[in-house]
């Protein structure tokens, strides 16, 4: 496509700096220019002195206490974990206040994610923050995160982020950059603003909503844009077709009976999935904890697979097309639709309807953002047919502040643009030059715009292209304002100073306003204190606000609205069911954002590109999704490089067959193959934006693979995956477990030659319900970012040398074209009673506690291996490489209180041994026992679904142990007499009878 | 039928008629005292240094980056060099067995080839101390297995195979070293007194520490030999078996076997005997011993690796049979996969190298035929080393836990490394072959004798 | 001054080569009647018998040996007890403390080594090596005792000429031959 | 032909054999004696400082609490070293412009920290919490020695791994009362419970207390 080939031509043409290799690079030698290196220090107090030398993990610690830029972006991690020699210890000059060196503090901020808040707490060590948890007062995380904002620690440690205000991507100043804008501020005052054009991404902050109307004030003619690659359009336009107006709908798992999942996201990825994945585990698990008439009945139509539809009783893998034909027949089956929608209804569909409609008023109906408008129009037709308004489905005032389609907002920028109607463009956090949809050819509209200014937290594309680029601040390193799915505001407070100056958003927007020093904390409080006046105590309640990480009350009100009559007549026709083929092909390609890359925003965080896609398990790249029939039919194979001709362009992409899959469409995940990168992220995968058209930008019909004869091999985590239930998963229907409760259990050997050990203080165990876990990976990236655990890239991957602590096992039953369900098992160290690894090492380097604890001591470690050998599990790892030292992060991204492991080295679960042995201490300075909850490991912190419960087995209270006392708790591979200390709740699930045990 | 009556004799003769006593001293010993280095020598060692070079420059860059640069992964941990050690402890094995344990049965024939396969033994355990360290994580922590008094008041883990192992390892380098050494007093005596060229004189002088041959000397060394002898044969047949156990102590399916034990110390008999053959086959022409090192040594050599075949044969049929009979689901697995999956060709590899080739040897007239018995004894070093890789990468890779199932590939630093150690293997044969005398020559005097006294 | 046994040379006497070992035996035998007692004989080979005539055992050796294998077995399980037990008990994968068959193997290696190490050093005593000088070496002929003679040496006995006797007793000849060997 | 070597050579073998043994035992005996030497412990060696403070004279002599300056001793597991404002709080009144002060003046005008030597390092696999130690009874100077006689301070302890051992397998003899923690004479008394009645008191259990968790993480 030569627009496209064009702009790479122009962002190589700016990359080919004095290096001629990349933007870093010409930076870094840029950097080390005595006179710029004078210019950019002047720029920033904060810049780090370039011949800092190599500093240690715990060393560090001291230095981040005397200042950040004594802290030296060493860029190297920990190396051989000896202690340094002659090494110093640096105090403050004065303490910040309430800071205790040594301990950790939690302070409550919030991250977005495309525009929506999850709440966090931030764990802060010497005054940095060193992770990130989930606010349990915040109602969308509830204490849990997923794997994008936990990996935001990364992202603000990433060295690979901006440093410095770029002019056509060269390092320049930031007078320049403000003087260049407010120079133009007169010309603007003086045409209204006509050229002025904000463009965001999903904005939810209150201040930025506030300061752009001010400014629209100031400048009538200026246009606010938005764009969001992978943003909710078609909810919104499905509610305008339905009500007549955009609302945001809330979903009740917890109060749905039975639920049908159109392609829906609920689990993974729309705003509150962290909440909604909660509430759906409560009811899936409420069988196993005795109360199976609240168990709860999922059905899920898809093509590319969901994590809802993993989770289905009943999953049907259908065409595309054939989802709208499903969906009117069901308005059709439940009167919210003509008759004749009922024609070539497929065979289960009588049947889901007169499930639902049979729980009438706790039937829940969700379609994804997927869907196209009809379809979200249909679903609320549906929903208010089977009563569920007020009941399990909500509608809100949409969060979003000044909801518009992003996809019309974005197309009338670019027709200005192009026209020359925009002088002035401020791009806000976006990366449209990426993101934007081909056909647009954002780039060539971007050229034809004399000042354009770009802030992001990263040099992006669209940075290159951009006049000026600013450094944008982390949201750790700003204040600011987001709202969470229901409306609730989070205060977003710095936790630490920016590492590389940096501006906010909203500070970057008052210098419109003239300010060319402005000041985040003064724009944000001014929204608040405005807000809180006449509401009594207003400091008191801005300080209780960011206390808690929540403005108490502020989630927003119930709507009521009412269908308007005549949907049908309203609704766009449906697509002919293969469109007359317009590129010869009879495929459809789904455009599907990347689990963890979304957009490719977090295309450069480590932890994100090696954590294992849920199914495919794939890591460090994106490949062409396709269902092994589909495959089969046109000779394919995994790794396979196809070109995929279309209408709209041609793509080589390598081949991944995915059960589950819908045939004759394939799914190409978007977010992957950025030009302008970090370190990390460069050179990953294929990039799918240039099939995407704004009149298409989910699906794309009349598509063709051709197999070029070449490979691409792909890192996947797990290879043998289509298996009948190993014994490791055990699984049952709610009908089979009422006839045999305790099906899952397995005699254990009792006899054994040894005595027992007695463990009189407390005995840690592990409770994992494969009834609640919904395969997300949220565990395995927190296990990741609190024990230190080093990513080591694609070729360790490939050579299966990926180095979590826990792993998501995923086994499908049935046969590979459509599996009847799909099960998820994270897999961890069991800690054994009877331990086969510690005996067969020869240093001791392994061995129990007195709490029962497998501990693994790594500084003892000699490297022989023969534990891993020995572990029935499989779930202890080895740095068959210095991976740690090899790591791209800050050493002070790491946590201080687990050691970075050395080349050679075993490494494994450890319970979080840190965390007990914190509490502990805590426990024995007041002389009391450990209470129960008091320790969380990472992985049950993190998990939304409550899946992983750890406590004392001693005490017969504890959420553990009653957990284990569940008939369906089981341990895996105990005939080995291994005695674990982690066991398993089997999987139930609840079919319909009239649908047979599919 | 004249022909086979005279290999009939050939065959009975230990030693060829017209051999004397003073002969064999002059020749030997001249081998290393007088005699030029031939040009097969200087060929020879020149290639093994090659390898070894190689070995060097593979275990170097294993040393700058760690274990990674090999092929073993997750979670196949395990790959060449535990292979190679098993290897090269198996081969060694060949040099203790025919000088210890049939020293006991006091077979004649042993007297000729013992010096040859001690020196091999030697050698060959020298590789297999090496591969065990090398494959460590951490290899510069090895002497943490040393039980020592420490300031960490930390000690080994003695419950552990790997360390049962460690000290069985020790105790054989010792055991091998003094054995062939203290073997050697005498013959060190002969040449320093021999000797003409002073540095000669001088060397070997110190090297027989002043050997007088007087009869309380002899004395004190038959009783000292006899019961080393004694000790080396159980002690060979223990290291093996603690070898074994390495993998038996394991619960990995196809290693928590209980026939271990006899089934490696077979394995190490046959390439042991397999390697002294290779070694005697080519050195008798080489070094001119047919006179004492006869068709009959080549026979009973042969007979023996046969016999050892048989009987690995047989522990290669329970293995297989085994997991069937017992119908322990993991094991039928870990047998299937090796019968029909990814390491298949290896497997069967292994079954015709070390099982079905040796059969060739119930042939008399394949026994005498030297070339042939070379190749046979050959295809049986490889095949051994075959068993080896399929014990430690075959049953790994279809372990207890089937999502973590995957394969192993080897790297090119695999394959350098395996190769670098036969080169040293090699080269510190040659050097043997340039300065020791390859034949027992004491021995071969007191045989001589009897033969006179038992009118031979 | 007495005959060191095995080496003793610091006194006059004479030496007996001879090509045959047999001969040497028979010699031997004749000169032990003669009430010849401090005699030693050398050759390049063990020979049955000489022990016997010169009434000497090696019996020291194997118990030495076999206290040492004892010794070194007990001494080898409990440094393995020691550790695992006593100095730093520890719950290694739920063993019992004294997992005393995990030890045996240990233990019995270890046995061996002390007999390897014990037996070689008590060897070295008893024949006192390493004693790189010796005056018998400096004897003519003596170097072939290491490859085809057999020699035995005869202690001159105090104020008494055996060179009569001695002439009798072997005559010179058919391999044999006497020299004087220097103090 | 007269044999190889002379009747020195019986005597050289000798001496070469002897020295080697004796070399051997002086090797073993080194390796066992030279890691408790000072040299390799460091203990009571003093450590220059960029500003020469002397616990000796704060503590000894005035008779500063531990805690005015290791504020967080109780707390956390760090003790906290003072920051260059706690120095000043007595030094802008007194010794305003000793010339020996002259870095901690210009540490706080110029707001860059005092960079001290280390004398205490763990390396960073040992997880040490002086808060727990301090609550249990086991005083600064059980640890680190008489500091209130430290002119320059010096390491009190070796910090080996079997050192702590001692006491972690044994606490009993190096406890004492709470409130006498931070006491620097602290001398038992009749009246002074008994190390076995104090772990009562407080809790400790040697037998919980060698695993290697407590330490490695």
């Amino acid at each position: 496509m030569t627009a496209r080939k064009e702009l790479a031509e122009r962002i190589e043409g700016r990359l080919a700096g004095r290096s001629g290799r990349s933007l870093w690079r010409s930076l870094d030698e840029l950097a080390r220019e005595p006179a710029v290196l004078e210019m950019l220090r002047a720029e920033f107090p904060g810049l780090p002195d370039l011949a800092e030398a190599r500093v240690g993990r715990r060393r560090l610690l001291e230095l981040m206490g005397a200042s950040f830029a004594l802290a030296g972006l060493t860029g190297c991690g920990p190396g051989e974990a000896a202690g340094e020699a002659a090494d110093q210890a640096i105090p403050y000059v004065t303490t910040p206040p309430g800071l205790v060196p040594g301990v950790a503090r939690h302070v409550a901020t919030a991250i977005s994610r495309g525009g929506y808040a999850d709440g966090v707490l931030v764990v802060q060590q010497m005054g940095r923050p060193v992770q990130l948890e989930g606010n349990p007062d915040h109602p969308a995380s509830l204490g849990a995160l997923d794997p994008i904002i936990q990996a935001g620690i990364l992202d603000l440690y990433d060295p690979d982020r901006s440093r410095s205000v770029l002019k056509a991507g060269r390092a320049a100043s930031t007078n320049g950059m403000l003087k260049a804008l407010v120079d133009r501020l007169p010309a603007l005052a003086a045409n209204g603003g006509g050229g002025l054009r904000l463009l965001t991404g999903t904005v939810t902050s209150p201040t930025l909503a506030r300061q752009v109307a001010a400014l629209k004030r100031r400048f009538p003619a200026m246009q606010w844009h938005r764009w969001e690659a992978d943003g909710r359009d078609t909810l919104r336009a499905g509610s305008v077709l339905a009500f007549g107006r955009p609302v945001d709908t809330l979903l009740h798992l917890d109060r749905a009976k039975t639920i049908l999942a159109i392609e829906s996201d609920f689990l993974d990825g729309a705003p509150g999935h962290l909440r909604y994945a909660r509430d759906f585990a409560r009811r899936r698990r409420a069988a196993g904890e005795g109360r199976p008439e609240e168990m709860s009945r999922l059905y899920a139509i898809e093509s590319s697979p969901t994590l809802a539809g993993a989770r289905a009783d009943h999953r049907f893998a259908v065409r595309p097309n054939e989802i709208e034909a499903a969906v009117r027949a069901l308005a059709a089956e439940l009167g919210a639709g003509p008759a004749e929608w009922r024609r070539n209804a497929p065979g289960w569909l009588a049947a889901v309807a007169r499930d639902l409609s049979a729980s009438r008023s706790t039937a829940l109906v969700h379609a994804g953002p997927a869907q196209p408008p009809a379809v979200h129009a249909l679903v609320h037709a549906i929903n208010d047919a089977l009563g569920a308004p007020g009941q399990t489905v909500t509608y809100i005032e949409p969060v979003e502040a000044d909801p518009v389609d992003h996809g019309d907002s974005l197309k009338g920028l670019v027709a200005d643009m192009a026209a020359g109607r925009v002088d002035t463009l401020l791009t806000l956090g976006a990366n449209p030059v990426f993101t934007a949809p081909a056909d647009l050819d954002f780039a060539g509209a971007l050229a034809k715009v004399p000042l354009s200014v770009h802030l992001g937290t990263a040099p992006d594309e669209t940075a290159m292209l951009c006049t000026w680029h600013v450094p944008e601040a982390h949201e750790l390193e700003r204040w600011g304002d987001l709202r969470a799915f229901d409306g609730t505001v989070t205060i977003q407070q710095p936790q630490t100073r920016p590492l590389w100056g940096g501006w906010s958003p909203q500070e970057l927007l008052a210098v419109l306003d003239g300010e060319t020093r402005p000041d985040g904390h003064a724009i944000v409080r001014a929204t608040w204190m405005e807000r809180f006046q006449g509401k009594g105590d207003a400091d008191g309640m801005w300080t209780d606000a960011l206390r808690l990480g929540i403005v108490p009350d502020s989630a927003a009100a119930p709507l009521s609205v009412s269908l308007l009559p005549g949907l049908a007549d309203r609704l766009p026709p449906p697509p002919a069911s293969i469109p007359a083929s317009t590129g010869g092909g009879t495929l459809t390609a789904l455009f599907r954002p990347d689990p963890w890359l979304r957009d490719g925003r977090y295309a450069n965080l480590g932890w994100l590109q090696e954590l294992p896609r849920p199914f495919t398990t794939l890591t460090w790249d994106n490949a062409l999704l396709i269902a092994p029939a589909t495959a089969e039919r046109l000779g394919l194979k995994n790794e396979d490089v196809v070109e995929l001709r279309s209408a709209a362009g041609t793509l080589r992409a390598p081949v991944w067959r995915l059960a589950g899959h819908a045939p004759d469409c394939v799914t190409l995940p978007f977010g992957f193959g950025r030009r302008v990168v970090g370190r990390v992220g460069r050179d990953v995968g294929f990039d799918a934006f240039p099939l995407r058209r704004l009149d298409q930008l989910w699906q794309l019909p009349g598509v063709e693979l051709r197999k070029t004869g070449e490979t691409h091999r792909l890192a996947a985590t797990q290879h043998h995956q289509m298996i009948d239930s190993p014994d490791a998963v055990r699984h049952a229907t709610l009908d089979a477990f009422r006839r045999d409760p305790g099906f899952a259990r397995s005699e254990e050997p009792e006899h054994s030659l040894y005595p027992p050990y007695e463990y009189p203080r407390n005995a840690w165990g592990m409770a994992i319900s494969l009834d609640a876990c919904i395969g997300c990976n949220a565990c395995t990236a927190a296990c990741q970012g609190e024990n230190n655990i080093a990513v080591v890239g694609k070729e360790e991957v490939l050579r299966n040398r990926q180095m979590h602590w826990i792993r998501i096992d995923t086994w499908y039953e049935g046969e590979a074209a459509a599996p009847e369900q799909t099960l998820f098992q994270p897999m961890t160290c069991m800690h054994c009673e009877n331990a086969p690894c510690e005996v067969v090492c020869p240093v001791a380097a392994t061995m129990h506690d007195a709490d029962g604890l497998n501990v693994m001591v790594y500084n003892r470690c000699v490297g022989t291996r023969f534990c891993s050998n020995n572990c029935p599990y499989k779930v202890r790892r080895f740095n068959y490489f210095n991976y740690a030292a090899d790591d791209n992060r800050l050493p002070m991204s790491w946590n201080p209180d687990v050691s970075v492991r050395a080349r050679g080295v075993m490494e494994k679960c450890t319970y979080c041994v840190q965390r007990i042995r914190n509490a502990r201490i805590a426990a024995d300075r007041e002389n009391r026992p450990i209470r129960d909850g008091e320790v969380k490991t990472a992985c049950q912190q993190a998990c939304p679904a409550e899946a992983i419960v750890f406590g004392d087995l001693n005490d017969p209270d504890s959420a553990v142990s009653r957990r284990k006392a569940s008939p369906l708790d089981y341990g895996v591979l105990t005939d080995l007499n291994t005695r674990p200390r982690t066991t398993y709740q089997a999987r139930l699930r609840n079919p319909n009878p009239e649908l047979g045990e599919a | 039928m004249n022909a086979s009556t005279e290999t009939g004799q050939e065959l009975a003769r230990v030693v060829e008629p017209g051999v004397t006593a003073l002969a064999v001293t002059a020749h030997v010993s001249g081998l290393v005292l007088e005699r030029r280095t031939p040009l097969w020598w200087w060929v020879g060692f020149g290639l093994s240094f090659g390898l070894f070079v190689l070995f060097l420059a593979a275990v170097g860059w294993l040393f700058i980056r760690g274990v990674g640069i090999w092929g073993i992964d997750w979670p196949i941990a395990w790959g060449f060099a535990i292979g190679n050690y098993v290897w090269w402890v198996g081969m060694a094995s060949g040099g203790t067995l025919i000088s210890a344990l049939f020293f006991l049965t006091r077979s004649d024939w042993r007297s000729a080839t013992s010096r040859i396969a001690e020196t091999m033994t030697v050698f060959c355990v020298a590789c297999a101390g090496i591969m065990p360290v090398i494959h460590l994580g951490r290899w510069w922590y090895f002497y943490w297995l040393f039980p020592y008094p420490n300031t960490m008041a930390l000690w080994p883990q003695f419950r552990s195979p790997l360390h049962w192992d460690f000290v069985a390892i020790l105790v054989y380098v010792a055991g091998s070293l003094l054995f062939w050494y203290v073997g050697l007093l005498p013959d060190l005596a002969t040449l320093r007194d021999r000797a003409r060229r002073r540095w000669q004189r001088i060397f070997y002088g110190l090297l027989a520490l002043g050997w007088q041959g007087s009869s309380q000397h002899w004395r004190q060394f038959r009783m000292l030999y006899g019961l080393f002898a004694a000790l080396m044969a159980p002690l060979v047949c223990s290291i093996h078996s603690i070898v074994g156990l390495d993998f038996a102590g394991g619960l990995t399916p196809g290693w928590h076997e209980t026939q271990f034990p006899p089934y490696f110390v077979f394995g190490a008999a046959l390439s042991g005997f397999a390697v002294v053959l290779m070694l005697v086959i080519p050195l008798r022409r080489a070094l001119e011993l047919t006179g004492v090192i006869t068709l009959r040594h080549l026979d009973v050599l042969a007979r023996l690796m046969l016999t050892a075949s048989l009987l690995l044969s047989y522990c290669y049929l329970i293995e297989a049979f085994m997991p069937f009979y017992r119908g322990e689901e993991r094991e039928i697995t870990v047998m299937t996969s090796l019968l029909t999956g990814y390491y298949a060709p290896w497997y069967w590899a292994k079954i015709v190298l070390n099982g079905l080739v040796p059969q060739l040897l119930w042939v008399r007239p394949l026994r005498l035929n030297r070339p042939l018995l070379f190749l046979v004894a050959l295809c049986v070093v490889i095949g051994m080393w075959i068993e080896r890789y399929v014990i430690v990468v075959g049953s790994l890779h279809r372990n207890h836990s089937e999502s973590s199932w995957f394969v192993f590939v080897p790297t090119v630093w695999d394959w350098a490394t395996l190769a670098g150690s036969v080169g040293l293997f090699l080269t510190g044969f040659f050097l043997a072959l340039r300065f020791i005398p390859m034949v027992s020559m004491f021995e071969l005097r007191d045989l001589l004798h009897k033969k006179q006294a038992g009118g031979g | 001054m007495s005959v060191r046994r095995g080496t003793g040379h610091s006194l006059r006497g004479r030496l007996a080569a001879f090509d045959d070992p047999d001969a040497m035996l028979e010699a031997l035998r004749r000169l032990r009647q003669e009430g010849f007692s401090q005699l030693e004989v050398y050759g390049p080979h063990a020979v049955e018998g000489v022990d016997e005539l010169l009434g000497r055992q090696a019996r020291a050796l194997p118990l030495i040996v076999v206290a040492a294998g004892g010794l070194g077995a007990v001494g080898g399980f409990f440094l393995q007890y020691w550790g695992m037990a006593l100095s730093y008990p520890l719950n290694i994968g739920g063993r019992p403390l004294n997992s005393w068959p995990a030890f045996a193997p240990s233990t019995f290696e270890l046995a061996a080594l002390a007999i390897l190490l014990v037996g070689f050093l008590a060897f070295c005593r008893f024949c006192r090596l390493p004693r790189l000088y010796d005056p018998i070496f400096d004897a003519p002929g003596f170097e072939r005792a290491s490859q085809d003679r057999f020699l035995i040496w005869i202690a001159e006995r105090e104020g008494r000429d055996d060179r009569e006797l001695l002439r009798q007793l072997l005559p010179e000849g058919d391999g044999v031959r006497i020299d004087e060997v220097p103090a | 032909m007269p044999g190889v070597f002379g009747p020195t050579a019986n005597i050289l073998t000798k001496l070469v054999l002897y020295t080697l043994l004796a070399g051997l035992i002086t090797l073993a005996g080194g390796a066992w004696f030279f890691p408790n030497t000072s040299y390799a412990t460091r203990v009571g060696i003093a450590q220059p400082q960029p500003v020469p403070f002397s616990h000796e004279h704060h503590v000894g002599g005035l008779g500063l609490d531990c805690r005015y300056c290791h504020t967080s001793v109780e707390v956390s597991a760090t003790a906290g070293l003072p920051p260059t404002h706690t120095c000043m709080t007595c030094h802008s009144q007194i010794w305003t412009n000793a010339e020996l002060l002259a870095p901690v003046r210009q540490s706080l005008a110029t707001g860059t920290p005092i960079r001290w030597n280390r004398v205490n390092a763990l390396p960073d696999y040992v997880f040490f919490n002086h808060g727990i130690h301090v609550a249990k009874g086991v005083a600064c100077t059980t640890c680190h020695g008489p500091v209130d006689g430290m002119p320059l301070t010096w390491k009190g302890a070796s910090l080996r791994m079997s050192w702590c051992l001692d006491c972690h397998r044994d606490p009993a003899p190096n406890l004492r009362p709470k409130e006498a923690v931070f006491d620097m004479d602290w001398k038992p008394t009749a009246a002074t419970p008994s190390g076995e009645q104090l772990m009562a008191r407080y809790h400790i259990h040697p037998e919980t207390l060698s695993d290697c968790s407590v330490c490695h993480r």
